[in-house]
């Protein structure tokens, strides 16, 4: 096994794992990097998908306590404050970065000023973007600085982290232990700091967003270490994911964009359904509201045949509709559709956690050596993330991450990593192609989709989420019997990696299924059929973290609101 | 070698004079021309006047540097490794032949 | 590193080329006929020189072979076919190269053809009468 | 054949077993906008497993999931299966790179070349804040249409000149490399010019368009290239700086 010593290891290339590379650079030339992706570089993660853009103050007549209020709104008050403070603080140092460093062009506004469109659930526009594509400008162009940087910037493609090291007191990361998916061959890393980006695992729902690699392997491999979670019943799912039957396209996102531009949405019935939800809103509502009436007609039986509604572009002119939204028309033409012209069948996907490891304003997570950004972190956007503010706390942190670990790298010293750790990950992974017969993964695969679905999904209940925490123990044994078919291909196995990632998969679901049982109210985008809102007694998060196996220990604490108190929330007495 | 902006520029510009030029020859053979077999005699006629000698003495040059030009963009283009042996060699074909066709212009003329 | 190693070890790799595209033919036939054009043009100017250098009568003799074979006067008509395409096609590729026509490349192919297909024809009925 | 299935032949390729890659078939049911990548995800999960592929973002952005389909470079994600116009699908991996396995290709030399023309932006130290640029100035050219490559590779498994000339840097790289050498706020383009002036740079492209034929982003590398031919004979002649 191939043994390579570095000062810091990132998990992950999305636009936290980038910036957090380039920041370590250039903090300190001198320190090595070693990226590790499970995809390509600059191809992999959602970052790469971003469509509708980023949410930042540029504007005098906007203002920074602005975009705080409407993160904090948006999050049902349950954010930590001061990490969504230091996401709108950091964002524009973050944009400004990305013109002038890093070389991405956003669009411009009449004036030649960067253009900044309306997102809903924000009292100002203040999103930049690259037409409807963002992504993969931000991407690309990080990607290019990382390539220019490769004199320091060690970049491992295709090699997925499996497990981290700890020390014996189990209190701090060591280093990582990666499989190079091309050769199968795993590799230790000993490493002063870890960065774990690997961004989340909403893929585990049937309908749902992301790219197929992010199979929450980073927040699997946190919990597995002894790190803290926070908030991991908070799902979000995007109210316009796109419809295509079996296919794999169903459930890519419709951006956010083109109800910020005023779509409508309707139902089997041809009534604009957001009356009766949000009147005063209507469409440009939060996303968690937005998602859950359409998850509702849809239950009600007020939806469209194959279990959708409707998305309607028409009435904005379709010159208008091309123009704006070149990349959704596309997406939406390859299902055989007009978008600019006729009404387009969509649902709820899921699209993002907001739950993940708790850090604090500087990436720390609760272990020492072990630093956490973007979509595998929590507290930012607290019970419902905006559109927008996504790629934005991946950037932000990112940058923070990178900042952090090459101010550790150079404090800390390399501690060796225990060999017989080494060992039992080795065992935990490779043990698949031993048997010569077993559990076909991919069956437990579907079943996890649609247990998500079905029972830890828009609408939730006790019994229900119960059911699910049983199954997905029974899941997790089952998986463990998984056997890889072909038993001597190591190489580029995306049998053997689907087992991998079903382990994971479960791994976080579980914290989901646990969380959204004991938070007993509705909050954002946590809705329970069973309870009511209650802010006398649940502003508080829900955290967790692994006790003795696979046993999850929670506690329950007040929120962190430095900056707008419990009792003006309270005052404002919001119902979800 | 660092002469490429310059023999691409010149492939284009000597592809746009061959085509006034080839064009006026082929009009020439073809439209002006009386009988089935050009013989000597007429051709003399023809190339015993200035514009005449001019006309193929360029085409003669722009066709050669066009057509060893393009041979060589294929050689690279196919990758072709001893660059320079190549280079000699089609300098070579066409410092001969430009030599000949000079000579068989002037037997006309002489 | 083992990403590495596995760029540097030479690996099959497929070369399938597209066919569907007025392009690739469009470049196929200018190479094709540019490089007949000059062997062509080889063995014109040897010919032409070596009979030029003996004297006027061996002019006239090679001529008179040459112009009377009829498989010859069908070569000749193929000849100007490939100049008048590799002229044609370049008239089209000089427009690119002056930054005209990249959105109707595909047009402005057809059109060029129509044009030196003309011009074939033409040449052939002129030179049959 | 009937409507409800496709006949699907995979190239199969392991280059630490196989002397020959050889073509395996399956019968697939077709689903409703059922793509390529649904088709070999369908046989990797179900018939198949140890088909190798790659794919990451499934919609159109990411690029990973480039294979020869139907005698042509296209996104297997981006492929609806009844766009084909036939039962009968053939899927290669990508022309002009190394195996990884089966449909996996190695990226490795397209990007060593993309790196070849310096590919990232330096910026013009006088230049503190973002740009002032009015969108109908032309100060940016036609630059912005050109940014979207998602480097997908499609053009570069499309280019006969990459398949005969190993080094030729491809359209993909050149374009990028326009990109930046039209950027105003970049300090080092006449750098990167001459990068791309090279024997194996811009020279080598003949206008054949198949990259532009299959881009999967509708964009016209030829154009690009003739942009960085005009402004390498103007920099020999002293015109660009
Ligand atoms: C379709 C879509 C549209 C979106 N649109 C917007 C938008 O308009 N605005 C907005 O603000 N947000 C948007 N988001 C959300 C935004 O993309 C995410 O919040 C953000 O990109 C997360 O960034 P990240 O860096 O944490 O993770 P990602 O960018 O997702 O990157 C994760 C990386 O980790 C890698 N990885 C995974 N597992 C492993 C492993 N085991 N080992 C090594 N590496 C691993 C992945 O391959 C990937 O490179 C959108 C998301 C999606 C899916
Ligand atoms: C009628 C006038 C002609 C025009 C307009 C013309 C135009 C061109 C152009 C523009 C090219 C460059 C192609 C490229 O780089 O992609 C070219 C290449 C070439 N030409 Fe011509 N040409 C003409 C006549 C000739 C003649 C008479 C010959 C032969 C004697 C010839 C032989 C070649 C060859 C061998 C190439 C290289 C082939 C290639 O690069 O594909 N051309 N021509
Ligand atoms: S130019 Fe087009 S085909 Fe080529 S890599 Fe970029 S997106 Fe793909
Ligand atoms: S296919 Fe190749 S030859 Fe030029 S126009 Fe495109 S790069
Ligand atoms: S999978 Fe991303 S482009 Fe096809």
């Amino acid at each position: 096994m191939e043994e390579i010593k570095t000062d810091v290891l990132i998990l992950g290339s999305g636009g936290a794992g980038l910036f957090a590379a380039l920041h370590v650079y250039d903090n300190n030339p001198g320190l090595d990097v070693i990226l590790a992706t499970k995809g390509l570089i600059g191809k992999c993660g959602c970052s790469r998908m971003v469509q509708g853009g980023m949410n930042v103050v540029l504007n005098s007549a906007d203002s920074v306590d602005k975009h705080f209020m409407d993160t904090i709104k948006g999050g049902g008050y349950i954010n930590d404050q001061e990490l969504a403070y230091t996401l709108v603080s950091d964002a524009p140092k973050a944009v400004h970065e990305l013109e002038v460093k890093v070389g991405c062009f956003f669009d411009r506004a009449e004036n030649g000023e960067i253009h900044q469109k309306a997102f809903a659930g924000q009292s100002f526009d203040r999103t930049v973007h690259v037409a409807d594509l963002s992504g993969i400008q931000i991407i690309a162009r990080l990607t290019d600085q990382v390539f220019r940087r490769q004199d320091r910037i060690k970049v491992l493609e295709e090699t997925r982290g499996l497990d981290l090291l700890t020390t014996a007191e189990g209190d701090r990361v060591v280093g990582a232990v990666l499989a190079d998916m091309r050769t199968g061959e795993l590799i230790v890393v000993n490493a002063k700091v870890v960065i774990v980006a690997t961004g989340g695992a909403s893929s585990m729902y049937k309908i749902s967003a992301p790219s197929v690699d992010k199979t929450g392997d980073g927040m699997a491999m946190c919990f597995r270490a002894g790190a803290e979670f926070c908030d991991m019943e908070m799902m979000q799912f995007h109210p316009t994911g796109l419809l295509a039957g079996q296919s794999r396209l169903s459930g890519s996102v419709l951006e956010e964009g083109l109800r910020g531009a005023g779509g409508y949405l309707i139902n089997g019935l041809g009534e604009r359904f957001m009356e009766r939800y949000d009147p005063e809103r209507m469409e440009r509502s939060t996303r968690d509201r937005v998602a859950r009436a359409g998850y509702m007609e849809i239950m009600a039986g007020r939806g469209t045949e194959s279990g959708g509604v409707y998305l309607v572009m028409g009435h904005l002119g379709s010159e208008f509709v091309e123009k704006k939204f070149p990349g959704m028309c596309d997406r939406v033409r390859d299902v055989g559709k007009e978008l600019s012209k006729e009404p387009v069948e969509i649902s709820p996907t899921s699209h993002f956690m907001m739950g993940g490891v708790k850090i604090d304003r500087d990436c720390q997570a609760s272990l020492k050596g072990l630093v956490v950004a973007g979509e595998d972190s929590s507290g930012v956007h607290g019970a419902n993330r905006l559109g927008g503010n996504g790629i934005g706390e991946s950037v932000t942190f990112g940058r923070r991450a990178g900042d952090t670990a090459a101010a550790l790298a150079e404090q800390e010293l390399l501690r060796p990593f225990r060999q017989e750790q080494v060992e039992e990950i080795k065992q935990r992974w490779l043990k698949f192609f031993k048997p010569t017969t077993g559990v076909d993964i991919y069956p437990i695969r579907d079943e996890i989709k649609n247990l998500m679905w079905e029972k830890v999904g828009v609408v939730r209940e006790a019994k229900k989420l119960q059911e699910a925490i049983s199954r997905l123990n029974g899941m997790y044994e089952e998986a463990q019997k998984a056997y890889v078919t072909n038993r001597t291909l190591r190489r580029f196995n995306m049998e053997w990696n689907e087992i991998m990632n079903t382990i994971n998969w479960i791994t976080v679901a579980r914290m989901v299924a646990n969380s959204a049982l004991l938070r007993k109210e509705s909050r954002g985008s946590h809705y329970r059929s069973d309870c009511k809102t209650d802010n006398e007694n649940w502003l508080k998060n829900i955290y967790m973290k692994k006790k003795g196996e696979f046993e999850i220990e929670t506690d329950i604490r007040p929120i962190i609101s430095t900056r707008f108190s419990m009792e003006e929330i309270r005052k404002l007495n919001v119902q979800y | 070698m660092r002469v490429n902006a310059i023999t691409w520029l010149f492939q284009r510009i000597t592809a746009a004079v061959l085509l006034v030029l080839l064009g006026v020859h082929l009009w020439l053979l073809y439209m002006n021309n009386t009988s089935e077999v050009i013989s000597f005699a007429e051709a003399k006629a023809r190339l015993m006047s200035a514009p005449y000698i001019t006309l193929y003495v360029l085409l003669l040059l722009f066709g050669l540097f066009h057509a060893l030009n393009g041979l060589y963009t294929v050689m690279v283009d196919m990758g072709i490794k001893p660059r320079k042996t190549a280079i000699g060699a089609l300098l070579a074909v066409g410092l001969g032949l430009f030599g000949i066709g000079l000579i068989s212009i002037f037997q006309f003329i002489m | 590193m083992s990403n590495r190693e596995m760029a540097v070890t030479p690996r099959f790799k497929t070369h399938s080329q597209v066919w569907s595209a007025v392009g690739m033919w469009a470049w196929m036939l200018h190479r094709l006929t540019g490089i007949g054009i000059v062997l062509y043009l080889l063995l014109h100017a040897t010919l032409m020189g070596t009979s030029l250098i003996r004297g006027a009568e061996a002019f006239n003799a090679t001529l008179n072979t040459l112009m009377t074979n009829p498989v010859l006067h069908l070569a000749e008509i193929a000849l100007v076919g490939a100049i008048i395409y590799h002229g044609m096609n370049g008239i089209r590729l000089l427009l690119f190269d002056i930054g005209i026509g990249f959105s109707r490349q595909k047009e402005i192919f057809w059109v060029s053809m129509a044009i030196g297909a003309a011009m074939w024809i033409f040449v052939i009925i002129s030179k049959l009468s | 054949m009937s409507s409800q299935e496709i006949k699907a032949r995979i190239f199969r390729y392991d280059p630490e077993q196989d002397v020959e890659p050889r073509f395996d078939v399956y019968t697939i049911p077709v689903i409703k906008n059922m793509a390529i990548l649904d088709v070999v995800f369908h046989v990797q999960n179900y018939i198949d497993k140890s088909l190798a592929f790659r794919c990451s973002c499934r919609i159109g952005m990411c690029g990973s999931c480039a294979m020869y389909i139907n005698g042509k470079p296209r996104l297997a994600c981006r492929t609806q299966v009844s766009s084909l116009g036939t039962s009968e699908v053939t899927i290669m991996p990508l022309p002009n790179l190394p195996i990884i396995r089966d449909l996996a290709t190695d990226m490795e030399p397209f990007f060593e070349k993309w790196k070849k023309i310096k590919p990232y932006y330096v910026g013009k130290p006088e230049l503190k804040d973002p740009v002032v640029i009015r969108p109908d100035s032309d100060e940016r050219e036609f630059i912005d249409q050109m940014l979207d490559c998602i480097t997908c590779g499609c053009c570069y498994g499309a280019c006969s000149m990459v398949a005969t000339n190993e080094d030729y840097l491809g359209p993909a790289a050149l374009n990028r490399a326009y990109t930046l050498v039209a950027d105003k706020r970049d300090s080092i383009r006449v750098e990167r010019l001459k990068a791309v002036g090279r024997s194996y740079g811009v020279w080598r492209c003949h206008d054949q368009f198949n990259c532009a034929e299959v881009c999967p982003k509708n964009l016209v590398p030829t154009k690009s290239i003739q942009q960085l031919k005009k402004r390498c004979v103007m920099q020999k002649f002293g015109v660009f700086k």
